[in-house]
């Protein structure tokens, strides 16, 4: 067994027993054994010596039954920067048929583009063999979040970038036929971006990992939620404070965390303790705290606040929606290793 | 074994197992050291059969049993003797068997004297030099050999011997009382021995409830006669005490009162440890005994010409009557056409033996500084030895040293990184030991043959070249002796006669010039002289120097050329007939006569194997017939007869000369014709038989400073010590400490205690304990569990600290050297030392490095007791 | 289509050896675990992995005088070698993207070293944890069932070396039958405590490795209820639908309620 | 080229047969060609060299290389299993940590040196004459004692039994060497 692994096993040991309560325990053991010539392992245990055991109560040896995650760093950045970018293609588009002002509709277009693009290239560096990632595309299978995840990745790329292009095209020669590429591109990116903003929920929902799946009907919509903050509150970053439907935007998104993030809180399943104790407990609850209750307070006050007040606060509700969503898929996927480590067959009765 | 029934090799087959009502492992933990030979245990379960294991550990081999007795270390002959107390006293001997086939109703000496009569000591015993005459043992009427020392009780002897099968001389004078009445029949002098052994005896001395040891002795007793059969596994676990011989001695009285040998599904099975630890004791890598087990000659005791040796080795009656044949053609095989009738045969250029020169023995010369080489090939003393800082320091004062292995073992590395070079005991450039170190061929790299744990002679094939410099022993070994040989040509003295003689004329072939292993194998199978045609079988040998054999129980295994049966691979039956060949003539169960009625027809129809064929004439059965193949049931032999016809019909130990098994044996043990409850040498109680006798009289402590011991019930060392082997390693991890694949499975040394020892003395799991015995100083990682348990002995509570032995300074998986703990001690017979039971002591927390370490110890010892 | 074959391990009958741990190390070239002294009994490679996938577990319970591990009242050291389930329903296989884990004509689950990238899906979507990404190869492994020898009509290397014939290989549903035989057997004789470990009501639908214990399956690890991943994916998709659909309504009516002039 | 390409795309079998890519559509060239690693390799029987139980190994080799080891299904006695140890006989043939070359120590030298296996050779046997030569008794009180107690030998019960046949025939019967002795005893 590898030293690390056992490491973090014994870091799991109860702590020792006060010295009184050793020596009365070798009391009762000495007696014990001199009648029956024979002491349960757990008399020892209070002697001070944990023997691990292999019970109904601490499954094997107290051993995780899951594996944990093996993701690195890419992949829940990868969420934040897909969640965003999604939502800010379905802004753009919705921006564009409103006749929104046209700089609104550049950035979006701008901030879709740039996800689509940094997207593949943190799942690819994930990757253990990252040259065979177009193997991803030698099947397509329904059934795995994964398998369709990619393909609506691949497919959210082209059109978001070809969108942006026109976009900016349009600025300097006018014609109709790019106005059409870029709505009719616009759309297909639009399209993808919702799923972009929600397949990464089903993607960890559908796993063994047991605070996942308990989650996962809230989950999906958490993300895209999430998303759609931090699209909103990139977009508004670019300058773009004053707009009422962004400013709307952002409202719906806080409010919508804060509720999950109550639901979640209030949640008595054992298996969300990773969402409360410990380090990613701590990290999903700032991340609830900034996308959820913090930018909503913030956006509330703006609105009677001066205008150029009001356009500071708007930006930190921005920054913090922004940070609150990475966070936020940080902290989820950390939970997920937590609950792995925590797996072990009586840990819960999920087993 | 070899006293009790005239072979010393296991009686029966691994596979026969299958066929047992009950099993009884003891001294062994079979599932765990022979894992393979285990399946044939698990299919006796599967037909019903009961399985006894007795250990003071709850071992893999106690979890595959139905019934686990713990016992304390070091009291297995109480044990037993409490068995066969209840076997006498309930009478459930098999009579018939014991009339007939043991020397039960011979009657013995008047003046025969038992421990019980002499506070602990058989009569013979020459307090002054520790040793015993046999004279008195003989049965009545026999006349003693006229010698001053009987054969097998030379005092430098290693018990290897043919002596071992009992010569006490011709055996045909005495009387026999078939009824069992004479008070001095062997039966009721060993109901009189053993009445002491009761069930109480057994708790009080063994620490196993009366109503455990019951239950066993009842299994057991009742899973035998007509329709049953019991056998008994043994291993290390038996042979490694200061009693060891009469351990197993104990064990073969049970069986034969119990009607349990040369039956399918009975006998005793010795395990041994090592591929092929059988064949290098019927070959022997030893010092007091030739090919086949006739004796070296001694100096001391022993005949100086050929006919005196023969004749005091050579008996009237039984196989042995046979003595001579073999020796001269041993002598041809070595000396060849140098050995004629005029020299001897060569008989005077063998060395003769002046002393102990077992490894213990020369050990301490080299120790003393008496020595200047040593060959060391395929073994790791410097970890698998008893007290392995003399083991190292003795290394030190050779001259030159030759290790041949696999990995730099830490017998060739004693000089740069041993316990004592780093606790200062030693230094590096103050050693002048010349060290060669050659790396061996494995066993896929060289052809030749092992010869297993029942005495099976199997070939293994060559696949591929062994790699760069490795070589096999006999490459090593014939081009070393051809190297020699060309010396002794230039200077033709004396000294140099028997080596000027040696035929060393083997053909060579490959790029490395690999002797071929036929050739070898030819002379060990025995050719006549004058054609060079082999011979087809032992019988055929003959004492004119027209035959050669190297070793005349293997004669038969190469009868035709091309026809090398250790090499046959298609086995015909569940005996594994067809499959290598079984020594001797591919007898696979021993004393198969046995298995018939004296009338030669089969106890049961279960339990029949080999019968006599009225219609053919002719014995017959699944085995081949350890007996005469066409002597009939009722043949007697006359007064005149000699040799194996002196053997009568129904008489199946034909290698005793009186062919029946020894419950008695009156000649060839150094300590005493029946075994006997003797403490270890280091113990922590008291002998409750014989207060004044603490342990086996005439064993050997070989105490000295370098050696030392615990005073008798010493309070410094109040727990008893006992070692073994884990699945996961092999003896002393030269073949396992270096693979990644094993290394991981059990990484390092650990030492087992109970739940109640480790709150004693404040162990935790996990944590690092340091043990300490008057000979060395060690840590281990504390494995504290329930499968140890103190046991109640005498009124109190003992405790015992289990430590697997593999580890050592080098390879992947390290820990301290457990042998460093034990002491260099010799049972009287084989010389072996006694590792599983000592005593220690045991304290929390790592042992201090380099010299500290030392000096705690010293402290310890400084204790007064 | 060959016939499916299956594993029964078998606990009354094994003694712990690791036999099959290391002909399985042996027969795939896979490197050691690393040299940790766990105290966890006699195992010290302590869970399946990239680099073991046959893996003996050791349970301890106090033995009593006169009792030996086959004793049907006592239970106390038991033995048992565990191993990919090879599901009926593979978390593993279902989530997979490249197709790279495949269900081979034997009903064996098999990860195809050549197409594997590494992208560790698999490992979060087992509910046994034994699928692992190997961190310096990149890609996944666990247990082939030896398909390269079963191809050649062999018994996989864990099975063929067993000393005691515990792990016992064959056609699955004849095993299935003789675990059953087996459990009778094992009860008749007093042994109340031997389960039969095949968690064929749960979502997983039963293993092509079924495993004869003594006591709760839970102690050596074994899961009362495994299930497989894809059973969340219908209810996954159906929230990420309302996920989206609040996405898009949210947006358009902002841009509508929205001033944006 | 391309339809060659097209032609293995997975996705295509899987549309054309109507698949969920998990099954012969997903399937590599590698793994449809999969085989033994010791298929088309030649085999010696041989004997497990670590316990007494003796069982059976068949030794698989290619071009003098060694391709696996396992147990032989013939064996009377292993029935084709191994333990842990005998499983393991491929490695302890091919481990990194086996010495393949002689090493030499002089007197009092705190390393190592290497050693021409021919040379080596010749200087234990230059060192084993004159060891006998100088300790050699022939004779005591007139009768023949022909032995060198000064040059032991240790080991023997894992060599093959040519090889002990070997090693007390010169060492005992040639050189009258007496202290000779290895792990076994009962």
């Amino acid at each position: 067994m590898k030293d690390s692994a056992l490491r973090e096993q014994l870091r799991s040991e109860p702590a020792e027993p006060s010295l009184p309560q050793r020596v009365h325990r070798l009391e009762e053991i000495r007696r014990e054994a001199a009648h029956t010539g024979r002491v349960e392992g757990v008399g020892v245990r209070l002697a001070g010596a944990p023997i691990p055991v292999a019970s109904v109560e601490t499954g094997y040896y107290g051993l995780p039954l899951l594996k944990e995650p093996q993701w690195s760093w890419e992949i829940p950045v990868y969420f934040f920067v897909g969640g965003a970018a999604g939502a800010a293609a379905v802004i753009a588009e919705f921006a564009q048929m409103s006749g929104a002002q046209t700089e609104l509709v550049r950035d979006a277009r701008t901030v879709a583009a740039v996800g689509a693009l940094l997207s593949p290239a943190l799942l690819v560096s994930d990757l253990g063999v990252p040259s065979r990632f177009l193997n991803m595309l030698r099947v397509f299978k329904v059934q795995s979040p994964m398998s369709v995840g990619v393909y609506i990745v691949s497919a959210f790329g082209p059109p978001s970038v070809l969108a942006m292009i026109a976009n900016r095209l349009r600025g300097r020669m006018p014609g109709m036929m790019l106005k059409m590429i870029e709505s009719s591109a616009g759309l297909f990116s639009a399209l993808c971006g919702l799923g972009m903003a929600t397949y990464t929920g089903v993607l960890i929902g559908a796993t063994a990992i047991p605070v996942w799946n308990k989650n996962i009907d809230s989950l999906p919509i958490h993300f895209a939620l999430s998303g759609l903050a931090a699209g909103t509150a990139a977009i508004q970053l670019m300058g773009h404070e004053e707009s009422r439907a962004l400013n709307l935007l952002g409202l719906v998104a806080s409010a919508g965390e804060s509720l999950i993030g109550v639901k979640l809180e209030k949640a008595p399943s054992p298996a969300n303790a990773p969402l409360k104790k410990g380090t990613s407990g701590l990290i999903t609850r700032a991340g609830g705290l900034l996308t959820g209750p913090l930018p909503l307070a913030l956006r509330i006050a703006a609105a009677f606040a001066g205008e150029r007040r009001s356009k500071q606060i708007i930006r930190m509700a921005a920054a913090s929606s922004l940070a609150g969503s990475l966070l936020t898929r940080v902290g989820w996927v950390r939970a997920g290793h937590r609950s792995a480590q925590q797996s072990n067959t009586a840990a819960s009765r999920e087993f | 074994m070899g006293t009790s029934f005239g072979r010393g090799g296991a009686t029966t087959a691994q596979q026969d197992l299958a066929n047992s009502d009950a099993i009884l492992i003891m001294g062994s933990s079979m599932a765990e050291n022979h894992p393979v030979g285990f399946q044939w245990v698990i299919e006796a379960r599967k037909r019903g059969a009961t399985i006894i294991h007795v250990d003071p550990r709850f071992t893999r081999t106690s979890a595959m049993a139905d019934i686990w007795v713990p016992m304390r270390s070091g009291s297995d002959v109480a044990f037993l003797g409490g068995l066969i107390h209840y076997v006498l006293e309930q009478g459930k001997e098999f009579r018939e068997y014991v009339v007939h086939y043991t020397n039960a109703a011979t009657i013995l000496r008047d003046d025969v004297k038992l421990p019980d009569d002499l506070a602990g000591i058989f009569s013979g015993w020459d307090e002054e030099n520790k040793k015993y005459s046999p004279e008195t043992w003989l049965y009545k009427d026999e006349d003693p050999k006229p010698d001053a020392i009987k054969p097998g009780h030379a005092t430098a002897g290693g018990g290897h011997g043919k002596d071992r099968g009992g010569e006490a001389g011709d055996a045909t004078k005495h009387e026999t009382d078939p009824t069992l009445q004479h008070p001095n029949c062997v039966f009721n002098v060993l109901k009189r021995h053993f009445a002491r052994y009761t069930p109480e005896f057994v708790e009080d001395v063994c620490g196993v409830p009366k109503e455990q040891f019951l239950k066993v002795a009842e299994v057991f007793s009742n899973a035998s006669g007509p329709e049953k059969t019991a056998a008994i596994c043994y291993a290390v676990g038996w042979t490694q005490h200061s009693n060891g011989v009469q351990i197993i001695r104990a064990a073969a009285i049970l069986q034969l009162l119990l009607g349990n040998i040369g039956r399918p599904g009975g006998g005793i099975l010795a395990l041994r440890g090592h591929a092929s630890i059988q064949g290098s004791t019927d070959i022997p890598t030893l010092y007091d005994i030739l090919p086949g087990y006739l004796p070296m000659p001694f100096w001391e005791s022993d005949a100086h010409t050929l006919d005196e040796y023969v004749k005091r080795h050579r008996s009237n009656s039984g196989w042995w009557s046979n003595f001579e044949k073999y020796i001269v053609s041993l002598l041809k095989a070595w000396y060849g056409s140098a050995a004629t009738k005029d020299n001897e045969f060569g008989f005077r250029w063998l060395p003769r033996v002046t002393g102990d020169h077992s490894e213990s023995g020369y050990w301490l010369d080299m120790q003393d500084g008496k020595m200047e080489g040593l060959f060391v090939m395929g073994q790791n003393p410097a970890v698998g030895a008893a007290n392995g800082r003399l083991q190292r320091t003795a290394l030190s004062k050779l001259k030159w040293l030759v290790v041949r292995d696999f990995v730099e073992t830490e017998t060739a590395s004693f000089w740069h990184d041993s316990q004592e070079i780093e606790n200062g005991e030693l230094k590096t450039e103050d050693i002048a030991t010349e060290i060669f170190f050659f790396p061996a061929a494995s066993h896929v790299e060289k052809e030749g043959s092992f010869t297993n744990t029942q005495r099976l002679i199997q070939y293994h094939e060559k696949a591929i070249e062994p790699p760069e410099d490795c070589r096999s022993e006999t490459w090593f070994l014939y081009h070393l002796g051809r190297r020699l040989k060309e010396k002794a040509k230039a200077e033709p003295i004396a000294r140099n006669a028997g080596l000027n003689a040696l035929t060393w004329d083997y053909p060579t072939e490959g790029p490395i010039r690999e002797p071929v292993v036929d050739a070898i194998v030819s002379e060990i199978n025995g050719y006549k002289t004058a054609s060079g045609e082999l011979v087809r079988e032992y019988t055929e040998l003959e004492a004119d120097g027209s035959t050669a054999c190297g070793c005349w129980i293997y004669s038969g295994v190469h009868p035709k050329p091309g026809h090398n049966l250790a090499n046959q691979r298609k086995p015909k039956d569940y005996l594994g007939h067809g499959w290598g060949f079984c020594w001797p003539s591919d007898r696979r169960i021993l004393y198969n006569r046995a298995s018939a009625r004296p009338d030669g027809k089969p106890w049961s129809e279960r339990k029949k194997l080999v019968w006599w064929d009225e219609s053919k004439r002719q014995w017959t059965g699944q085995d081949v017939p350890d007996f005469g193949k066409e002597t009939p049931p009722d043949y007697r032999p006359d007064r005149k007869a000699e040799g194996i016809k002196r053997i009568a019909g129904d008489q199946p130990f034909i290698m005793h000369p009186d062919g029946v098994g020894w419950l008695w044996v009156s000649s060839g043990l150094k300590d005493g014709p029946l075994p006997t409850h003797y403490e270890p040498l280091e113990a922590v109680v008291e002998n409750r038989l014989y207060p004044q006798r603490a342990s086996n009289p005439p064993a050997e402590k070989k105490q000295r400073p370098d050696n030392p011991y615990g005073y008798s019930l010493d309070k410094r060392f109040p727990y008893i010590l006992t070692t073994y082997r884990l699945t996961e390693h092999h003896t002393a991890g030269g073949m396992s400490r270096s693979l990644p694949h094993l290394s991981e499975l059990q990484p390092e040394l650990f030492c087992e205690i109970s739940p109640e020892m480790a709150n004693e003395i404040g162990i935790r799991h996990g944590e690092y304990a340091t043990i300490m015995s008057p000979r060395g100083i060690i840590e281990a990682r504390a494995m504290i569990t329930s499968r140890m348990r103190p046991l109640k002995v005498q009124g109190r509570w003992v405790h015992e600290v289990g430590l697997p032995y593999h580890w050592g300074r080098r390879g992947l998986a390290k820990g301290d050297t457990v042998n460093d703990l034990l002491a260099i001690s010799e049972e009287p017979n084989v010389r072996i030392m006694e590792t599983k039971a000592l005593v220690c002591d045991i304290r929390p927390g790592r042992r201090p490095r380099g010299k500290a370490a030392l000096d705690e110890l010293n402290a310890k010892m400084r204790q007064t007791a | 289509m060959s016939a499916t074959t299956a594993f029964l391990t078998d606990s009354t009958l094994c003694i712990g050896c690791k036999a099959c741990e290391v002909a399985c190390k042996e027969w795939n070239n896979l490197g050691d675990d690393g040299l940790a002294w766990t105290g966890f009994s006699y195992d010290n490679t302590a869970e399946l992995g990239h680099s073991t996938w046959r893996h003996v577990k050791f349970v301890e319970h106090p033995p009593e005088i006169g009792h030996g591990g086959n004793s049907p009242e006592v239970s106390s050291w038991t033995f048992s070698s565990d191993v990919c389930k090879h599901c009926e329903e593979a978390g593993c296989l279902e989530a997979c993207p490249t197709g790279s884990i495949v269900r081979t004509e034997f009903g064996g689950v098999y990860v195809q070293p050549d197409i594997c990238n590494g992208c560790s899906y698999c490992v979060v979507a087992c509910p046994f944890g034994v699928v692992q990404r190997n961190k310096e190869d990149g890609r996944a492994f666990k247990c082939t069932f030896c398909y390269d020898r079963q191809k050649a009509g062999l018994t996989p290397a864990c099975a063929h070396a067993c000393p005691t014939e515990s792990i016992k290989f064959g056609e699955i549903e004849q095993l299935r039958a003789e675990a059953e035989r087996r459990l009778a057997k094992l009860k008749e004789s007093g042994m109340n405590d031997a389960v039969l470990y095949d968690p064929k009501e749960t979502s997983v639908r039963g293993t092509h490795a079924f495993f004869l214990t003594r006591g709760d399956p839970r102690q050596y690890n074994l899961p009362l209820k495994p299930e497989v991943p894809t059973i969340y994916t219908k209810q996954g998709w159906k929230s990420a639908a309302i996920g989206a659909g609040v996405l898009a309504a949210a947006t358009m009516l902002a841009f509508i309620a929205g001033d944006n002039r | 080229m391309i339809k060659e390409l097209l032609a293995n795309w997975p996705l295509l079998k899987q549309i054309k047969t109507g698949t969920d890519g998990t099954g012969p559509e997903a399937m590599s060239e590698q793994t449809r060609s999969l085989k033994p690693k010791f298929a088309d390799a030649q085999v010696a029987r041989s004997v497990c060299p670590y316990c007494g139980v003796g069982c059976g190994q068949l030794a698989f080799h290619k071009d003098g290389k060694l391709i696996s080891i396992e147990g032989d299904p013939e064996s009377p006695i292993s029935r084709g299993h191994l333990c842990p140890k005998g499983a393991n006989s491929f490695e302890l043939v091919t481990h990194p940590g086996r010495e393949l070359k002689v090493k030499y120590r002089r007197p009092r030298s705190r390393q190592w040196e290497s050693l021409d296996l021919e040379t080596a050779m010749d200087m234990v046997a230059e060192r084993l004459w004159k060891s006998r030569e100088q300790t050699f008794v022939e004779s005591k009180d007139g009768r023949p004692v022909m032995q060198t107690k000064a040059i032991g030998h240790l080991g023997g019960a894992t060599l093959d039994n040519e090889e002990n046949y070997l090693i007390k025939k010169l060492f005992t019967a040639g050189l009258g060497m007496v202290c000779i002795s290895n792990q076994a005893r009962i």
